[in-house]
């Protein structure tokens, strides 16, 4: 794993250009019952060559985050952003036409569902081209041949004849192979990468991302990787960016977010996995009790206090604001980071009872 | 594959006997067909005399067998009232009604999808409401009724289109339009619910992530997949519209095998109902054996296994 | 409005909604139930909003025209006595149509009554049992299906009689194929969900597994099917009416009205438009009920 | 017509399609419409008066012609006729008439026709038009005997209005009309097309005979097209897609002759309306076995009113089952006027004050206010009606099986000015002979076995009284037939219901 520096500024990345910049980004959802507001003044950067992690539980808006990235929102949504830039373009202002000559192309997605995310009704050899039909000029034979080139790359064996094959002629694991495949046709500088393998077996999640981190390194291209599982984080992150509730409440290098979380919500999650020297052997695993709230309206104060153990008066009615800790480690706490505490061993108790 | 067909053919060859035992049933124990066949002023003496004559005083089972048997060298026996094979009084009805619920089909699938998509594209759009309202109007209004209001209107005002007969083409379009009307609103509905559920899927949002243009999407990746349930569904209202034929060629005096039907209820004609309803039957069969073939075309997944 | 979301936000924290007040406000389910109540009313309260005998014939008053006829054309004979005229046997016409509602209201329900039985027995024995079950049930839902049936229901009304009863289990015996159908699909869902695991794991018998755990996870997409069918047996009686073999003359079925009074459309055209009105006013209602409760009943609630 | 065919006539139609409408006149060609599809083209195998007579008549003649205006019976395909004993009639042909294919008319083809249409195995439609002839002879080239059963008096009604003269061979050997040398006759018009259910086209036949009382062919074509829906009907008359309809709906009746260039004319027809009574043993006993009851209908039903607010024009209240030119029509029977209070009186006196429920059965093919409005009367009374509108063979297997109460129809006689066309078919044992009395039959048997108009009139006296004071009938009114037609068509309307379109011509 790549150190981030320790001298950097802010959340900048220290490694040379910038591929993504988001800063302050809202998406707000109109439901039945009222505003429902998603993603809230949500900000990092993704530099070239590096993975950073998005990481949070259902319902957090981590997925929105990425989709709004993508411009792929749902009907209704609305996103305002301080600065949304690819590139160090403003995507803020594009045309729907302009934003569809990028994705796919510079900009591209890997979702969460092989199953589903393959149209089930053409060949894979179709589908894989088609992002090059659009974005580039190229004759049929020339991008079958790079379909089967990439196929290829991705280890996915006998690429000729699975061209000509259907989506529920492969098993999970080729599938999102496929779909990564065709995510890099056009060589992106930046791959979002929304929880690729939560629908895999281990084994073969395993194999996916190691996949994902080799092909990174051979495009040097960025990549965003949305996950709840710090399991993967750990094995994939240059940098961390945990949300809860539409918020950032915890940003910083991967290091030092394992070794020094912060905030009780990334301290409850990292009591949620077993760290291999860590954890204790034998010893019980965390869970973090209680439920998200609704994001429908506004939200006062912290939206963790319901669920944390060290929940102070202050947080009901005070804004929280993201504090930095070293520079490139922010978190959204009023607790003193520098005392170190653990929120979590000492009020676990009381915690557990009332659960 | 072709097991696949196989299997449905014999069903289907099932189907059609399981029809055919119903209708014979029902016609030959709720009538007396030589009571029929005898008319107007017979004596019971004549009516004996034809039981015999047409053995219908031995057991319905033989008598079932015997029809059968003609039923499998195309021999539906005489009309009672036209004295005349049934195949050939049928077969001449055939092409009008054909015609007839070809057309509309085709009016009601160019009306049916186009709005389905439009209206699924855009739910709660002013477009969406509308075509709902139309498809609304359409459930809820009586064939005939809509048949006279159109005469009214486009015949004998506007005289724009003939009232009635089937000889040329202008006689078509007013029933074919009827009949349309009374199949659109679920096939529009289908494709509309279809196409919101196929836009929501996960293979649009790769298709938009791969940059593709709107027309793209909806007309290659999302239509095929909306219009698979069509299929089967368009298959079955097919089968409906050539029965609510009867409604519609009785209005417009059109010769074909609705009107037929209608009449030789009345004249309790009843080798000829029977035959009729076999043959729907039978168009039925064919109709959704073709959206099978047509539904495993569409769908790769369906050819697999 | 929450769409094509993997991870649908989940509102837990919101305040319960009542089911009632997303009833309340869902337009079309509020339309449909409206109609439908009021035509429900109307007849139920037959005998105190009309002041004629349905059946009592004048026939020195015959064919008298709506009370906007006096209105408008000056009309000698129409009034407030009969307010929307008399028919062909000088009948009054609102009472002939507000009696007319039961009739069609009974056909309608009772038709779906029958068909839902006998649908909701099939599809639910075919979903619960699968194997050969199912693909007996199927085969017989298959014939049914290629059954056309106006034909067969016009040929077997007559070959009987054309008596309310005969008419109403002749529609009932076929139309419910799209009950077996949904019923059955319906039940495959339920079946595999795990509290009916759990109910057959701990020994429950199968009658009472379907009695209460399946059946009360059917019950929407009953509904919805029941009114669909509700509609298409109204629609078949009037259809029947009009090609002569429908429920017979005096009573006022809106059908038979319409169908009696189809000559009528050239030069007395309100003697259709009305029975016409009354029964596309129902449909209409009956339709957007359906909608509602799928609409309604379908998880997220699509407003 | 296979699919190619209809597909060419699509394309032709569509183009010709446009300016049809009005220019019929100019063509010289008739077009008429009825509800019925005629499904057989020859007059024998047919229920339907369109093909048995309006069609007959003008591409077949019979032997002999009765004239609508004075009754009397004039020379059409026989110069003469006479009586040789009570059951032999004889007949000299005509020397100059041909079929359609040129060919003369000769003895050989009166006698194929009647012995055809005679043989109960050749089964043509309407037994009791035939049933009374033995066979026929031919004497030489010009001259035929028919030879009867037994005395039928109104033998030679029949002969003038049924009985179409068919070429010899004329149904082959597999009894296909047409099958050996065409659908041809010697009448006025020839056969183009017949579509089976569906139209009838025809042209005038050049080579008609001279002094035909028919007259030569005022148009150059005849289309006939079954129409199942009367308000179709209407619609393609005041579009200018038809000439002439009839059983035009009473009501529509007065609406429509408002209307320009059409005209409507209700006639009254020799058709008679009337309550039949069921008395035989029933499951579950049988009311109208209670004579009582049967008067108290009688008494319940206000046929005058009936009459002039629903029949309508053309119809009159009749109190004699019968039709009051046929011949035998006793008029002085037992009368039971409209009285609703004697009715309950009697219904009370006979045991149902509380009322009576009773089946009742009705020809589907009339007007459905008819039998409402009876229906009407009698709950009036307190007695209960359940309506079934059934089609004739229907409702007269009703009647044959005992499973109705009451049945109200009608019976045209086709057109016979002769009791015995109408009771004789409903009083003699027959399937629609629901009182089975066998002093009426006797006597309606004994009417129609003799020539001797004595005896005649004086068994038809027992009979006609004897049902009236047995209530075994109940006789309502006269149905009026309303024809409507393009207003410069000229038409001229007849009770025996029988519209001659060989008269028929357009204004000049």
């Amino acid at each position: 794993m790549i150190d981030a520096s320790a001298t950097a500024v802010a959340v900048k990345p220290l490694r040379a250009q910038t591929v993504l910049e988001v800063k302050g980004l809202d998406v707000r959802l109109p439901t039945q019952s009222g505003i429902l507001h998603a993603v809230r003044g949500v900000s990092f950067d993704v530099a070239l060559g590096e993975t950073v992690c998005v990481v949070g539980e259902s319902g957090c808006g981590k997925s929105m985050t990425s989709l709004a990235i993508m411009g792929l929102l749902p009907n209704g949504a609305v996103r305002t952003a301080d600065r949304l830039a690819f590139s160090g373009k403003d995507l803020t202002g594009l045309t729907e036409r302009q934003m569809s000559d990028l994705r796919g192309d510079k900009l591209s997605m890997i979702f969460q569902e092989p199953m589903t995310t393959l149209n089930p009704v053409y060949t894979i050899g179709d589908q894989l081209t088609e992002p090059l039909f659009r974005h580039r000029r190229i004759g049929r034979q020339e991008a079958y041949e790079k379909a089967e080139a990439i196929l290829e790359r991705v280890g996915i064996s006998g690429a000729k004849r699975r061209l000509g094959q259907y989506p529920h002629q492969l098993s999970g694991g080729l599938r999102q192979r496929v779909v990564i495949a065709m995510a890099l046709m056009c060589e992106p500088q930046l791959v979002i990468a929304d929880e690729p393998t939560t629908a895999l077996d281990v084994t073969i999640q395993a194999q996916i991302l190691h996949l994902l981190k080799q092909l990174q390194r051979e495009f040097g291209m960025g990549m965003l990787f949305i996950t709840h599982d710090l399991g993967l984080v750990a094995r994939l992150a240059d940098r961390v960016v945990v949300m809860y509730a539409g918020q950032v409440v915890e940003s910083g290098p991967a290091k030092d977010i394992f070794e020094r979380p912060v905030h009780p919500y990334t301290q409850g999650l990292l009591r949620c996995i077993p760290i291999p020297g860590r954890t204790e052997r034998g010893g019980r695993l965390g869970a973090i009790p209680g439920m998200v709230p609704s994001l429908i309206g506004g939200i006062e104060g912290c939206s963790f206090r319901s669920r944390c153990p060290a929940a102070l008066p202050r947080c009901a009615n005070e804004t929280i604001e993201l504090q930095d800790l070293n520079g490139s480690h922010s978190y959204r706490c009023v607790l003193d980071a520098a005392a170190g505490n653990d929120a979590w061993k000492r009020n676990a108790g009381s915690m557990e009872k009332t659960a | 594959m072709l097991v696949f067909a196989l299997k449905r053919f014999v069903v289907g060859i099932l189907v059609m006997l399981a029809v055919s035992t119903i209708t014979f049933t029902l016609t030959n124990v709720a009538a007396d067909p030589a009571r029929t066949i005898a008319g107007e002023g017979a004596s019971a003496a004549d009516v004996e005399a034809i039981r015999e004559a047409y053995g219908f005083d031995r057991p319905i089972i033989v008598r079932y067998g015997e029809w059968l048997g003609g039923a499998l060298r195309a021999d539906l026996g005489d009309s009672y009232r036209q004295r005349r094979p049934v195949v050939d009084v049928v077969m001449e009805r055939l092409p009008v009604t054909m015609s007839l619920g070809g057309l509309a089909f085709a009016i009601a699938i160019l009306a049916a999808i186009p709005l389905g998509i439009i209206a699924g594209l855009r739910p709660n759009s002013w477009i969406d409401r509308a075509s709902l309202t139309f498809a609304l109007i359409g459930q809820a209004m009586p064939t005939f009724w809509f048949a006279l209001l159109g005469i009214v209107v486009f015949s004998v005002t506007l005289k724009w289109l003939p009232v009635s007969g089937s000889s040329s083409l202008s006689h078509f379009v007013l029933p074919a339009v009827v009949l349309a009307y009374y199949a659109t609103p679920t096939l529009m509905r289908l494709t509309r619910a279809g196409m919101i559920e196929v836009m929501q899927s996960d293979y649009i949002r790769t298709a938009k992530a791969k940059g593709l243009r709107t027309g793209k999407i909806v007309l290659k990746h999302a239509l095929r997949n909306a219009i698979l349930p069509l299929v089967s569904v368009a298959a079955v209202q097919f089968g409906f519209m050539l029965g609510g034929s009867v409604v519609v060629e009785t209005i417009f005096a059109m010769r074909g095998v609705g009107y037929l039907a209608w009449e030789s209820i009345t004249y309790s004609d009843l080798p000829v109902v029977q035959a009729i309803v076999l043959t729907i039957a039978a168009i039925y069969v064919v109709l959704t054996l073709a959206a099978d073939i047509m539904n495993a075309w569409l769908d790769p997944r369906l050819r697999s296994n | 409005m929450s769409q094509a979301t993997s991870e649908a936000p989940v509102s837990t924290f919101a305040a319960p909604r009542f089911p009632i007040r997303r009833m309340l406000r869902h337009r079309s389910f509020v339309i449909g139930a409206a109609g439908l109540g009021l035509i429900v009313i109307l007849a139920a309260a037959a005998p105190l909003i009309t002041w004629h005998d349905p059946y009592a014939q004048d026939l020195m008053n015959r064919r008298i025209p709506p009370i906007w006829y006096a209105w408008f054309w000056d009309h000698p004979s129409a009034g407030w006595h009969h307010p929307l005229g008399t028919d062909n046997l000088g009948r009054d016409y609102w009472a002939r149509l507000v009696y007319g509602a039961r009739i069609s209201l009974l056909i309608g329900f009772s038709a779906t009554l029958v068909s839902g039985l006998i649908g909701t027995f099939l599809g639910v024995a075919a979903g619960y049992f699968g194997g050969r079950v199912d693909l007996v049930i199927s085969f017989i839902i298959t014939t049914r299906l290629a059954m056309p049936v106006i034909l067969v229901a016009l040929a077997t009304v007559a070959l009987l009689n054309s008596t309310l009863l005969v008419i109403t289990m002749v529609l009932g015996l076929l139309l419910w194929d799209r009950f077996a159908v949904v019923m059955r699909s319906a039940t495959m869902q339920a079946r595999s969900q795990e509290y009916v695991t759990a109910a057959k794991a701990i020994g429950c018998s199968t009658p009472r597994i379907i009695l209460t755990e399946i059946l009360p996870n059917v019950a929407a997409a009953f509904t919805v099917i029941a009114t669909i069918e509700m509609a298409t047996a109204v629609l078949y009686e009037a259809a029947l009416s009009f090609l002569g073999l429908g429920v017979q003359p005096p009573l006022p079925s809106w059908g038979l009205m319409l169908a009696e009074a189809k000559e009528d459309i050239f030069f007395s055209p309100w003697m259709i438009t009305l029975p016409g009105i009354a029964l596309f006013v129902l449909l209409l209602s009956i339709n957007l009920l359906g909608d509602g409760i799928r609409d309604l009943s379908a998880p997220g609630g699509r407003s | 017509m296979n699919f190619e065919g209809l597909i060419a006539g699509t394309i032709a139609g569509l183009v010709l399609a446009a300016g049809s409408a009005q220019a019929q006149q100019a063509e010289n060609k008739l077009r008429w419409s009825s509800t019925v599809s005629i499904t057989a083209p020859d007059p024998y195998y047919n229920f339907h008066r369109e093909a048995m007579i309006l069609n007959g008549q003008l591409v077949w003649d019979t032997l002999i012609y009765r004239n609508p205006q004075t009754g009397e019976y004039e020379p059409l395909l026989a110069t003469s006729w006479k009586w040789i004993d009570d059951v032999t009639l004889e007949f000299v042909l005509r020397e100059d008439v041909k079929f359609h294919d040129g060919r003369s008319l000769t003895s050989k083809d009166v006698v194929y026709t009647y012995n055809y249409i005679s043989d109960p195995a050749n089964k043509i439609n309407v037994q009791s038009n035939v049933n009374w002839i033995k066979n026929a002879e031919e004497i030489d080239e010009k001259t035929v005997r028919l030879n009867l059963k037994s005395a039928f008096p109104p033998a030679l009604e029949y002969v003038a209005s049924l009985h179409a003269i068919l070429p010899d061979g004329f149904f082959g050997n597999d009894g296909k009309a047409g099958s050996n040398g065409g659908l041809i006759g010697t009448g006025p018009y020839k056969f183009d097309e017949f579509v089976p259910g569906s139209t009838m086209q025809l042209s005038r036949w050049d080579g008609y005979f001279d002094g035909s009382p028919k007259g030569k062919p005022n148009f150059s074509e005849v289309e006939y097209r079954a129409i199942p829906d009367p308000s179709t009907q209407m619609a393609e008359l005041l579009s200018g897609g038809l000439d002439w309809i009839w059983y035009v709906p009473k009501d529509q009746a007065g609406p429509l002759s408002t209307m320009p260039g059409v005209v409507v004319n209700p006639a009254e027809t020799m058709r008679i309306s009337f309550l039949s009574y069921n008395v035989r043993d029933m499951e579950g006993g049988n009311p109208l076995q209670d004579i009582r009851v049967r008067q108290a209908i009688a008494h319940a039903i206000d046929r005058d009113t009936i009459v002039k607010q629903v029949v309508g024009q053309g119809s009159t209240a009749i109190t004699a089952p019968c039709f009051r030119t046929q011949f035998g029509c006793q008029q002085e029977v037992t009368q039971h006027p409209y009285d609703p209070e004697k009715a309950k009186a009697l219904l009370a006196e006979a045991g149902y004050a509380d009322g009576v429920t009773l089946d009742l059965v009705a020809n589907s093919s009339r007007d459905r206010a008819w039998v409402e409005s009876v229906a009407g009367y009698l709950s009036a009374v307190g007695i209960k009606t359940n309506v079934q509108l059934l089609q004739y063979a229907a409702a007269s297997e009703r009647m044959a099986s005992n499973r109705t109460h009451l049945f109200m129809g009608d019976w045209g006689s086709y057109g016979i000015n002769d009791v015995s066309a109408l009771l004789n078919n409903f009083f003699t044992f027959t399937p629609d002979d629901m009182a089975r009395d066998e002093t009426v039959s006797n006597a309606l048997k004994a009417a129609a076995a003799t020539i001797d108009k004595d005896t005649r009139i004086e068994n038809y006296d027992v009979a006609t009284k004897r049902i009236a004071e047995q209530v075994y009938w109940h006789p309502l009114w006269t149905n009026p037939t309303t024809y409507a037609h393009q207003a410069d068509l000229e038409f001229q309307a007849f009770p025996d219901e029988n519209p001659r379109f060989f008269q028929v011509k357009w204004k000049d």
